[in-house]
């Protein structure tokens, strides 16, 4: 099953819930609404042809306007790889957990919600494990975030 | 009346700063007596915050920091950024830098299989197999300083190609060393694989189930050896491994000594993969003609690259909004999922099973805590 | 797993060590006996002058101090009347340096290199910061490849005209600062890549030569 | 024969001759005892704290050579008073007392290993007619001697009031009480032949040719080593047997809290207990001191017990380490019942007569 094959056979079966965008520059990209994030989800793993029981990588990403949640799956069995994100407003950003369903995205979710702020609901064990247990400066990966002691490279050009 | 007699559990810290822990890392142990209850990996001690760091520098500028992302085996972490970059701008590498790539990769993966044995080894006791392990190692790292310059932080792979061509000395001298290896691989294999203690001390020991392994993320070797097989350079292929002939090392069952004896295998499989790609060595350009270091400005939008490296999948998800400075980086290592999967699988047993089985993870922790 | 075939095993593993007690040790004794760095290993960065006029080989251009990841390159270097910058101090702090060679790429003047001497440590952080004159005579002894256009036809030039020499008056008159990055990129690519340089070759063979028979002794 | 050379002559006249020079001074009997004993003691202790010294140099030097490394260079001609170096440097480190209730405890605990470890040298062969005392029970006083270096460790484990030593003290217990029980087995295939308790009949009995030595004895012979051996190892608490001290999973055992010269005496005790293990091996296996003549006995005897102390060596540096359960499975399921089973042999090969 060749990209092609695989962005055809996801746009015909899943119906609306996961539009493609064309900034994917390799894998095909696709984009979900949050609220139905779960069941896409489900049907992805489930889904008999598809398999994607792989989670490879899940990030946050701040391009200054919104924030991004960015799922990238793969099917170990199906040889198979699938990206797919989740556009969410910039301030009070919220996301299901889909620990259940990847357990591995467990501390990937713990992390972004660490460094970004985003926060991920009934996730089981949502405390700091990076930073410092005393850091008190916000959430570091954001582009607004600015502390004292954060030195710049000189902007050069 | 004799008061009823109770044992509690009690807490005992492995790490952060304990020999058997590689890099900083501390796992809490729950004991009961002998027998761990419970482990919590504490994690952050090596936080450097690699990727706002990248976010502030140009590309070119990326690749040296990234060399630290994984110091074991930088040439891969060069290795995949350049991957996503290419992937962004849509580059062509000529092929003697693919090759040379090649090269690189399975050279870095020898090295960095080798202080996995030393390491192993060193941890369940036997001490000379370190050494032994080192003194192989030491044959790489000196290709590496030829080429390159440098003996941990190599800097070499870029985008669009490598950055320096290889001196007239370095294919005789490579195929030396695999040579060398190639036969001391029977001295190693003597000392411990048959080794009745080491059997007894790894075999059937630590068993990861295959479908906890895919559900946690689990990859590369520690995945292969339970029984799975997924390989990234055969099932997402990149860069020209579809040229070389290699078979992909799966053992069944999952214990300590599939996943320590897994990796020797993979070894032998980097040498063949190393004797074809000298061969068919092209001459040519090493680096794309268009790809400056100071003025590479890839097109808007994401992609993510993921190679096999020696600790499972390693991957980039590299975002850039068309300027000289990626928007986001972030970095994917294998020792992240493997840490993340050992409080699963990894309780009920004793204190030195515990270190048997964090030694064949080969888990480091610059990977986990970036 | 029979016992016998288990001691088999074990008198194996004894025979691995036991025969290494005889071979010879492949470590060296550090402060006697030093380890010949192949040419290009990146170890302190250091500033080139000119074989014959003994002058710094840097123009200002500032290029490196862009290219460095880490910031360890500070220039400060102002411009007089006539828009032409002058070199006042070239500071390299190389605590903050990651030894990763970007400077000598960027460079198209090949006025600065990472030498193969790798003992420079110190006790406090203040020592490692070196300005221009100790990066300078450091780099006294460096031998490099000289890719410098300019110098090489007016050097040319010079020899046939065979006029009394006045190779500084010629740098002078063309003041082509600061160069754009793209213009001399032939420069830039001849430095990084080497199979045309011959002479970088020799240098390259003679290095490594030596250190060939140190392996011979190992394997 | 060449005429054997007066200063290697066998040095047995030298108890002798001290004797007399005190009698004749015209003490009481049991003055000249004394100090004939007390200077012998302090021979004997002089001697042995240089052995011991010079095996911890040779360790490091065998490891290094074993892994392709120089080892110690810098004191010396290849670092020969590297060792003496550390003595003293350890001599003048900062003995911390830990603040803990039963301070006699962590106070006498290396002392007792210490005193230990020399006391097994009273009864040692050492050559022809060089002895200490020729007790009649010899090799009974070792066996009752070496034990003690069990209640050191679990004083030292218990004393040091720290959660890592206490379980380094109770698996070193329990692992040297179990092996005691194979090593005495062991031993006593052999007694079995010589009839005698007393460690000169036990080497008179091998005299002769080199076939008389108890370790040719097919078949009870070498399984009879093999075991001792193994056992010892674990005696001394050694790779692959050294579960008190495994570093990587209880931070060195039951001697984390000592320093300076107590941590010292521990160190030395090990090591005078791996060349009284391999003494003993030798008197009862390889024929003590006996050998061709023009070479004096004694260095007969500390010739093979330096090849059996090399043996010791290489097994640290190939072996990797047993985990504590399965060491404790290994003697009780397998080194006791073999080593009975061996002596069951050995008793019905003396009944039958059929050995030589």
């Amino acid at each position: 099953m060749t990209k092609e094959e695989l962005a055809a056979y996801i746009t015909e079966n899943f119906d609306g819930k996961l539009k493609p965008l064309d900034s994917g520059r390799y894998d095909p990209l696709f984009e979900v609404e949050a609220d139905d994030l779960l069941d896409v989800a489900r049907a992805l793993k489930e889904d008999e042809n598809l398999r994607f029981d792989y989670l490879c990588n899940l990030c946050g990403v701040d391009t200054k306007e919104h924030f991004e949640v960015v799922y990238n799956v793969a099917s170990v069995s199906k040889n198979l790889r699938l990206d797919f994100k989740l556009i969410l407003p910039h301030d009070n950003a919220e996301v299901e957990s889909v620990q259940e369903i990847w357990p591995a995205a467990n501390w990937y979710e713990r992390e972004m919600w660490e460094l970004y702020g985003i926060n991920v609901l009934n996730h089981d064990n949502l405390t700091r494990f990076l930073l410092p247990d005393d850091w008190d400066q916000g959430h570091p990966l954001r582009k607004d975030w600015d502390a004292p002691d954060f030195v710049r490279l000189p902007e050069g050009e | 009346m004799m008061a009823e007699l109770r044992t509690e559990e009690f807490i005992v810290n492995m790490g952060p700063h304990h020999p058997a822990t590689h890099g900083v890392c501390r796992l809490m142990l729950t004991m009961n007596g002998e027998k761990i209850v419970k482990i919590e990996p504490v994690i952050g001690y090596l936080h450097r915050a690699i990727e706002k760091i990248c976010e502030n520098r140009t590309y070119a500028q990326c690749i040296p920091i990234l060399d630290r992302f994984e110091y074991v085996t930088s040439m891969s972490c060069n290795y995949v950024f350049s991957l996503a970059a290419e992937r962004l701008a849509e580059i062509e590498v000529p092929e003697r830098a693919e090759y040379l790539r090649v090269i690189m990769l399975e050279l870095n993966r020898i090295a960095s299989h080798l202080l996995f044995y030393g390491v192993t080894a060193m941890d369940i006791g036997a001490y000379t197999p370190f050494l032994y392990g080192l003194r192989e190692r030491e044959l790489i790292i000196d290709l590496f300083e030829m080429t390159c310059g440098q003996r941990l932080t190599y800097n070499y792979i870029r985008v669009g190609g490598v950055s320096k061509d290889i001196p007239k000395q370095f294919v005789p001298q490579c195929r030396k060393a695999i040579k060398i290896i190639g036969e001391k691989l029977t001295d190693y294999t003597g000392l411990l694989n048959e080794n009745p203690i080491w059997l007894e001390r790894t075999k059937g020991i630590a068993v990861l189930p295959a479908d906890l392994a895919i559900a946690y993320g689990v990859s590369g070797p520690v995945l292969r050896a339970s029984g799975v097989q997924y390989d990234i350079r055969r099932n997402d292929p990149y860069c020209i491994y579809d040229r070389f002939d290699f078979e992909i090392p799966v053992r069944p069952n999952g214990d300590c000594f599939d996943r320590y004896m897994l990796r020797i295998d993979e070894i032998r499989q980097s040498i063949r993969i190393l004797s074809q790609a000298l061969d068919g060595l092209p001459e040519g350009e090493i680096r794309h003609k268009k790809v400056k270091d100071a003025t590479f400005k890839p097109p808007a939008g994401e992609a993510y690259a993921r190679i096999e490296n020696s600790r499972g999948e390693m991957g980039i998800y590299l975002v850039s909004d068309g300027s000289k400075k990626p928007l986001r980086v972030k970095t994917r290592g294998g020792s992240y999922n493997q840490l993340q999967v050992l409080p699963q699988y990894g309780t009920d047993m004793l204190i030195a099973d515990l270190v048997a089985n964090f030694a064949t993870l080969d888990v480091i922790m610059p990977e986990v805590d970036r | 797993m029979n016992p016998l075939k288990g001691i088999r095993e074990l008198v194996r593993g004894l025979q691995i060590t036991g025969k290494h007690l005889g071979r010879h040790a492949i470590t060296i004794q550090y402060p006697e006996q030093r380890w010949t760095m192949p040419e290009r290993s990146r170890g302190i960065v250091v500033l080139l002058s000119d074989k014959e006029t003994g002058e710094l080989n840097c123009t200002a251009c500032m290029l490196c101090e862009k290219a460095c990841p880490t910031a360890a390159i500070r220039i400060d270097a102002p411009r007089d009347e006539k828009k032409k910058r002058h070199l006042k101090q070239f500071i390299v702090d190389h605590g903050l340096c990651c030894f990763c060679g970007l400077c000598e790429e960027a460079c198209n003047f090949s006025a600065i290199k990472m030498a193969t001497k790798y003992e420079f440590s110190s006790e406090s952080k203040e020592d490692l910061v070196w300005d221009i004159k100790k990066l300078q005579e450091l780099g006294r002894d460096v031998p490099y490849v000289d890719t410098r256009k300019k110098k090489k036809e007016a050097a040319k030039a010079a020899a046939a005209k065979a006029a009394p020499p006045k190779p500084e008056k010629a740098e002078q008159e063309k003041p082509n600062f600061p160069p754009k990055p793209e213009s001399p990129s032939q420069a830039a690519e001849d430095n990084g890549r080497t199979t045309g340089a011959e002479k970088e070759q020799q240098s390259l063979q003679l290095g490594d030569e030596r250190r060939q028979d140190d392996k011979e002794g190992q394997s | 024969m060449i005429g054997k050379p007066v200063l290697l002559a066998e040095l047995h006249g030298l108890f002798q001759w001290l004797h007399e020079k005190l009698q004749a001074t015209g003490l009481s009997q049991t003055w000249v005892d004394i100090i004939t004993y007390a200077t012998l003691g302090v021979i004997i202790f002089g001697v042995l704290s240089l052995i011991a010294l010079y095996l911890i140099w040779w360790e490091r030097k065998i490891s290094a050579h074993v892994q392709q490394r120089f080892g110690p260079m810098r004191h010396g001609w290849h670092g020969w008073y590297q060792t003496v170096m550390d003595a003293l440097k350890l001599l003048q480190k900062e003995d911390i007392r830990i603040v803990t209730r039963d301070k006699v405890v962590f106070f006498w605990a290396p002392v007792i290993c210490f005193v230990a470890a020399f006391l097994a040298y009273v009864v040692m062969p050492f050559g022809d007619r060089l002895i200490v005392a020729d007790l009649n029970i010899g090799i009974l006083y070792i066996m009752a001697v070496t034990t003690f270096t069990i209640i050191s460790l679990l004083m030292a484990g218990w004393g040091s009031n720290n959660k890592y030593a206490l379980l380094g003290g109770m698996r070193s217990a329990a692992q040297v009480v179990s092996y005691e029980v194979p090593m005495v087995a062991s031993i006593l295939t052999i007694i079995i032949f010589v009839g005698s308790l007393s460690m000169m009949d036990i080497v008179k009995a091998q005299s002769g040719l080199i076939f008389n030595w108890y370790v040719f004895r097919i078949p009870f012979g070498p399984i009879a080593f093999l075991t001792y051996i193994v056992a010892a190892t674990a005696e001394c608490n050694r790779t692959p047997f050294d579960i008190p001290e495994a570093e990587q999973e209880l931070v060195s055992g039951y001697n984390v809290e000592y320093s300076g010269m107590k941590f010292a005496m521990f160190f030395l005790a090990e090591f005078v207990n791996m060349f009284t293990v391999s003494a003993i091996a030798v008197t009862l296996f390889f024929g003590g001191w006996n050998g061709w003549d023009f070479i004096p006995s004694w260095i007969w005897f500390l010739g093979k017990t330096l090849i059996i102390v090399l043996l010791l060596m290489l097994f640290r540096w190939t072996y990797p380490r047993l985990r504590v359960d399965q060491l404790m499975e290994f003697a009780w399921k397998f080194l006791v019942p073999v080593t009975f089973a061996n002596l069951i042999v050995a008793g019905i090969f003396k009944y039958f007569g059929w050995y030589w």
